[in-house]
């Protein structure tokens, strides 16, 4: 009984990391149809951001909700003005450019942080369950991808924003059409994906070792999933991220993290061969 | 398409000659090797994306499997002419496998990409857990992270104690890379070629003419496949060590750098491409002023900002507006937007 | 931490010597040191204070007057984790800079990339890290310590401090699997238990599973040889869970390339390891170390093991010289397998002659706010482990990585 | 007695709710020229989808020269020696018009005789002066006869058209009513179609679909008045 609580919150956390390490690039990727190999350095740049703020004293739960997104946000407005906006259209080049300043940006935090910069510890203590000790951070990342999925839903659903970035995204010249510059729509869309990026990176930063590198680990997880979602935005990385975080939490408990990681691959294949247009292809077709 | 095949065969192969002669004056041969057999990696990218407009994030996949296949069964064997054979059969027959899973489930564009990206990830992971004891193929360890090192490397075929290295490595790979461009120009021509080029502009209407796209991409891929396995074996023998990381996702997104930098729709681009990083790498840790990786990027960054076309063909397009000539005209990229839903 | 200024023109002044060594030109009069480390790219966390030791040691002995009357110049490439660039340079060094003698190799798979080189162009070669043990061959020396010297003295003191049953966590590759059986044995002849042993591929990052697991096979003990950035976040995801405080944990890997510094104070407390080096080793030896280091780059919070085995290694290596009146590779051979020692800033390391491996000694330490403090000194720990495998005296001619059984 | 070339019976589509065919049965001959109306979204496309296998029916049989070729691929009824036109342009735009029509020719000949072929349409076409070019840098209607160059090239006894004429002027409709008779000497002919100027210039006989069904088969002039179909016509434009 303790035991399978413990497991539900396990996989629950499974679920809701995928969410959150790739609604940045979601957006991104539905709506520009940019593939940020960045995305992983966005979400380091979070992380350090977040030890930043928090070493001048600044409240944690601020630093990682607020300051973060922030942060890379800006980082992102400025390099979608300096690089991106240049590309857009152009599916391989943004790819070109966006590893070059992956590239750049882990030269840049490590001439800047180095490799040993001292972490954050979760800002929420364990607590026992039962005979179990129970990482509490988990709920914290649980809620804050139920919260970041409903407020996309909101944003996308019920402001005037919104409806003008779904518009663009079915219909690049729509926005146009309706009196609105697609150049700012896009920098608005490619601020909102940096900061969930940042956001996603300072969350998980009290619970990973992080140096200028780590970004790598997160791309292709978060690039397979948002893929395998399909075109329906929310749905899409709602349905992935949930399929892929049972299925890899499954074996994980069952055999081992490693195998847990190849059965999410494995689950991959087997869904894109199955649903080539990814999930929202064939489900829930239309829905955001 | 010109009808000068055996024009530019000729010129093709005094060009080659005159580098083979030329650079080694310049760069040292075990450098140059390397460069060789990356560019020639390039060039299997370059052959199915450039002209078959398959997008594949798993190129290094067919690299590590073909230097892993060279490494495995030459420990087994204690000699190299199977192995370098079957370094090429295996990815082949892998890519086919594949590519037929992939293209006769009309998997296109980016869903394309991220099947080859998965396939090479679970290689990766696979071979990168193989640390243990248990995890051996005939006589030969597969050593996890580490690597297999200590293989029978090249000989003359027949005669395992009879070691190709050095130099005369040098102008095996050269020749073997000539080769390699020899028969991708041949094959471009040909009508499977032109074929392949016409499915990369429009596989709908290339179906509806009675083509049977999933058969001919899944050559094609196969073909790739087995020139990334040739300059995967070629890389193992160089190296005298084969490790996890050639499999790896960086490998990839190399060999994609390499294609787009050198000119992607070129058959020379992805050579330059490869070579060009690969050297300029070389180059770079000879310094130790500011991070390398940073240096990099930015060279990647201002690249694609400035010359966006890849190198080749701005270099074509530059001499013809120089000497105005039009007789080979390049063709622009063409950027494939993804396609959705 | 950032790069100043001095860091910057240091550099600079390397790159203009590596520049314009017209290599083979110059090797009448001076003597060549080659260097090849990641100093960029996922494993510079490593190799960066690795390669300012080696700088530092060149500059010491230069300072001193050099070796044999010449100056010693270093030719350093920084292969920025990628394998293919250490088989580049370690033709480029021995064949066109033909230098005197190599330092450098990180990970083992880069050692075994460059070490058939060395040995076929008779190049003089020091792997200066702490690995799995077995290599056998007589143009290399191991200035590491290798996992027997480690484990035989730190299970025994781990288990007193908390009890019998281990549960051992293990990077996934040569290293781990090697350290954990070494664990296991020990843990074994203390009258403990092992009561699971898990591995670990260095991009795991996810510990949540495993930590129910533990929790499930309920140890006294757990022993995590972890390796790299991603295996880092098992100890703090151990501590999120709050089980810090009810089992103790004990590593041979966590902090060698100074990991603890990026675990915070809370987190990594109470972790105990045992290493040949710790920043706080109050020795006189040390104490001029830092200082030195201090004066050349301005901030020492970046030694770390592997940076002192570097550093001795080099000064091993400059005392084999120096006896020899030599820089010929196999004078230089002959006068190490004395069983030449020096003092090091981690005490005195002694090469051991049957197996090229250093005799050195090896400090229990506890991790205190984000340092490492010396609980015990067990002086002159012989490689134990290549030992059983490894005779260079009986056979000169041996060129293997062995697996030792155990 | 005259061969049927293209049979449907009882063919069925549906997506999901939505039936967009419904119990089509269709008959041609070889040699016939037959045009398929209707307003939008009465099923004629959906229809043709089906029949080039571009679509798999949900129920249903499609013969063509009597063989069941229900749910093949399109390439695979390409090579039965149909000639396809889907409705919007459908070409390789990065490459020349001659190359464009010798890959189509060369599915059936070999290299030498795909040129000869190739050559001789396009001299047909009247678009010699061209050949060369890339057809991303020709105007619409020029396109349109290239594709309909790629779909005539390889002699089909069997030739389905989405609305080729849309989009044409009147000079380049006229020309492209003279290749479909010339055309419809050797092959079977299907035109999907809405502009009723076209049809009536060409057509003899019409197929009316409506709500996915057929409506009603008959000669040019008496579906044009019929009372019916009008009424179909108009309440969509109301």
């Amino acid at each position: 009984m303790d035991l399978s609580f413990v497991i539900l919150v396990e996989v629950l956390y499974g679920v809701a990391s995928l969410v959150l390490i790739s609604a940045g690039l979601a957006v991104v990727f539905g709506m520009m149809k940019v593939i940020n190999l960045a995305h992983g350095e966005f979400m380091m740049m979070g992380g350090y951001a977040t030890i930043t703020a928090v070493g001048l004293g600044v409240n944690v739960f601020v630093a990682m909700l607020v300051i973060a997104p922030l942060v890379v946000g800006l980082i992102g407005l400025i390099v979608e003005r300096l690089v991106i906006r240049h590309l857009y259209g152009r599916l391989v080049d943004t790819m070109l450019a966006t590893w070059g300043l992956s590239l750049v940006f882990i030269g840049l935090a490590t001439m800047i942080f180095g490799n040993t910069t001292t972490g954050i510890s979760t800002p929420i203590p364990g607590f026992a369950f039962g005979g179990y000790q129970v990482n509490g951070y988990n709920f914290f990342i649980i809620i804050v991808s139920i919260v970041l999925v409903i407020a996309m839903y909101a944003v996308l659903r019920g402001t005037r924003a919104g409806l003008i970035a779904r518009g663009t995204m079915q219909r690049s010249n729509m926005a146009a059409a309706l009196g609105y510059s697609p150049d700012r729509i896009y920098m608005m869309t490619f601020f909102c994906g940096s900061a969930l990026s940042g956001l996603a990176g300072a969350v998980l930063a009290p619970l990973v070792g992080l140096v200028p590198t780590s970004g790598g680990a997160y791309i292709a997880k978060a690039f397979i999933t948002v893929i395998s979602g399909g075109p329906s935005l929310i749905a899409g990385l709602v349905s992935s991220a949930t399929s892929f975080g049972l299925v890899s939490q499954f074996f994980t408990f069952a055999i081992s993290p490693v195998i847990g990681e190849v059965a999410l691959l494995i689950a991959a294949v087997v869904l894109l061969r199955t649903m080539p247009q990814g999930i929202t292809g064939r489900f829930f077709k239309g829905k955001l | 398409m010109g009808r000068n095949g055996s024009h530019d065969v000729i010129i093709t192969l005094v060009v080659s000659a005159l580098l083979i002669w030329l650079l080694p004056l310049m760069i040292s041969t075990y450098t140059l090797t390397v460069l060789v057999i990356y560019g020639m990696l390039g060039l299997s990218l370059g052959l199915i994306w450039g002209f078959g407009g398959i997008l594949c994030f798993g190129q290094a996949a067919f690299f590590g499997l073909g230097a892993y296949t060279y490494a495995i069964a030459a420990i087994n064997i204690g000699e190299s002419t199977l192995p370098m054979v079957l370094a090429v059969l295996v990815p082949a027959v892998f890519a086919a496998l594949l590519g037929a899973m992939m293209f006769y489930g009309r998997l296109t564009d980016v869903y394309l990409g991220v099947i080859t990206l998965v396939v090479t990830l679970i290689l990766f992971k696979f071979v990168n857990s193989t640390a243990g004891p248990q995890y051996v193929i005939g006589n030969a360890r597969l050593g996890g992270f580490n690597g297999i090192p200590g293989f029978q490397t090249l000989n003359v075929p027949g005669d395992p104690s009879a070691y190709i290295w050095g130099d005369p490595y040098f102008y095996v790979c050269a020749i073997a890379l000539v080769a390699v461009f020899l028969l991708v120009t041949w094959l471009l021509r040909s009508s499977f070629g032109r074929i392949a080029v016409g499915i990369r502009e429009n596989e709908v209407r290339m179906g509806l003419m009675g083509y049977d796209i999933a058969a001919r991409k899944t050559v094609l891929f196969a073909i790739g496949a087995a020139i990334a396995g040739l300059a995967g074996a070629l890389f193992a023998n160089w190296g005298e060590i084969v490790t996890p990381k050639l499999f790896s996702l960086g490998q990839s997104a190399e060999i994609i750098i390499w294609c787009i930098v050198g000119g992607l729709g070129t058959r020379f681009g992805p050579i330059v491409g490869a070579a060009g990083l690969a050297y300029l790498k070389f180059m770079l840790g000879q310094q130790s002023m500011i991070d390398n990786t940073l240096i990099m990027g930015l060279i990647l960054v201002l690249f694609v900002v400035f010359l966006p076309r890849g190198l080749v063909p701005a270099v074509a397009s530059l001499l013809n507006s120089i000497f105005g000539r039009t007789k080979r005209k390049p063709r622009p990229r063409r950027m494939r937007t993804a396609r959705h839903g | 931490m950032s790069l100043n200024r001095r860091e910057l023109l240091g550099g600079a002044a390397a790159l203009s010597t590596a520049a314009m060594l017209p290599s083979a030109a110059m090797a009448a009069d001076t003597i060549q040191l080659g260097s090849i480390l990641d100093t960029s790219g996922i494993f510079d966390a490593y190799g960066k204070p690795m390669d300012q030791a080696m700088r530092l040691a060149v500059k010491e002995i230069n300072d001193a007057g050099g070796l044999l009357g010449k100056q010693v110049e270093v030719a350093a490439y920084d292969t920025q984790s990628d394998m293919a660039l250490y088989s580049q340079y370690a033709q480029q060094l021995t064949r066109q800079d033909k230098v005197d003698v190599v330092h450098g190799g990180i990970l083992s798979a880069s050692r075994e990339a460059i070490r058939q080189t060395m040995r076929k162009t008779k190049t003089l070669y020091f792997y200066n890290v702490q690995y799995e043990g077995g290599v056998c061959d007589r143009n290399i020396f191991v200035t590491g310590v290798t996992p027997a010297q480690q484990v035989e003295v730190l299970v025994p003191y781990a288990m007193k401090k908390s009890g019998p049953k281990v549960h051992i966590l293990a990077a996934d590759y040569n290293y781990g699997q090697i350290t954990a059986r070494w664990i296991q044995k020990f843990v074994e002849e203390n009258g403990g238990e092992v009561v699971a042993t898990d591995f670990f591929p260095l991009d795991v990052a996810d510990f949540g599973s495993t930590i129910t697991k533990i929790q499930q096979t309920a140890p006294d003990l757990v022993f995590a040889p972890l390796v790299g950035g991603a295996h880092l976040s098992f100890f703090r995801q151990w501590s999120a869970a709050g089980m810090k405080d009810k089992i103790p944990l004990a590593s041979t890997t966590m902090g060698v390339g100074n990991e603890h510094k990026v675990l915070t104070p809370e987190e990594g407390n109470g972790i105990m390891v045992a290493y040949n080096y710790s920043q706080e080793l109050d020795t006189p030896a040390n104490i001029a170390f830092k200082e030195k280091w201090q004066a050349e780059y301005g901030d020492t919070t970046a030694i770390h093991e592997l940076a002192v085995s570097t550093y001795q290694g080099i000064m091993l290596w400059a005392a084999g010289v120096q006896k020899a009146g030599s820089i010929e590779r196999d004078a230089v051979v002959d006068a190490l397998e004395t069983g030449i020692s020096i003092e090091g800033p981690a005490g005195k390391v002694t090469i051991d002659p049957q197996t090229h491996h250093a005799t050195v000694d090896v400090h229990i330490m506890e991790f205190e706010g984000q340092g490492m403090t010396v609980i015990e000194t067990l002086p002159q720990r012989a490689p134990i482990d290549t030992q059983a495998v490894c005779d260079l005296q009986a056979n000169p001619g041996d060129n293997t990585q062995y697996e030792i059984e155990i | 007695m005259v061969e049927t070339v293209l049979e449907t019976s009882g063919l069925t589509m549906r997506f999901g709710g939505v039936t967009a065919s419904d119990n089509v049965n269709f008959k041609l001959k070889a040699r016939e020229l037959r045009c398929l109306i209707g307003p939008n979204g009465a099923g004629k496309s959906t229809f043709f989808k089906c029949v080039t296998g571009l679509l798999t029916p949900t129920e249903g049989h499609v013969y063509m020269r009597g063989q069941e070729v229900t749910g093949w691929q399109p390439h695979q009824i390409a090579s039965l020696g149909v000639g396809i036109k889907t409705q919007t342009p459908n070409v390789m735009d990065a490459l020349s018009v001659h190359e464009n029509v010798w890959l189509a020719a060369r599915r059936f000949y070999n290299i030498a005789e795909a040129r000869d072929r190739a050559d001789a349409i396009i001299e047909r076409l009247t678009l010699s002066a061209i050949a060369r070019t890339q057809l991303g840098q020709l105007a619409h209607g020029e396109r349109q006869r290239v594709e309909l160059g790629i779909v005539a090239v390889a002699d089909p006894w069997l030739v389905l058209l989405d609305e080729p004429a849309a989009g044409m002027s009147a000079q380049d409709v006229d020309r492209m009513t003279e290749i479909i008779h010339e055309l419809t000497r050797f092959a079977a002919v299907v035109i999907v179609e809405h502009d009723m100027q076209f049809i009536r210039s060409i057509a003899q006989t019409v197929t009316v679909f409506h709500q996915g069904a057929v409506l009603m088969e008959d000669n040019v002039e008496r579906v044009m008045s019929d009372p019916q179909v009008r009424a179909v016509y108009l309440g969509k434009k109301a």
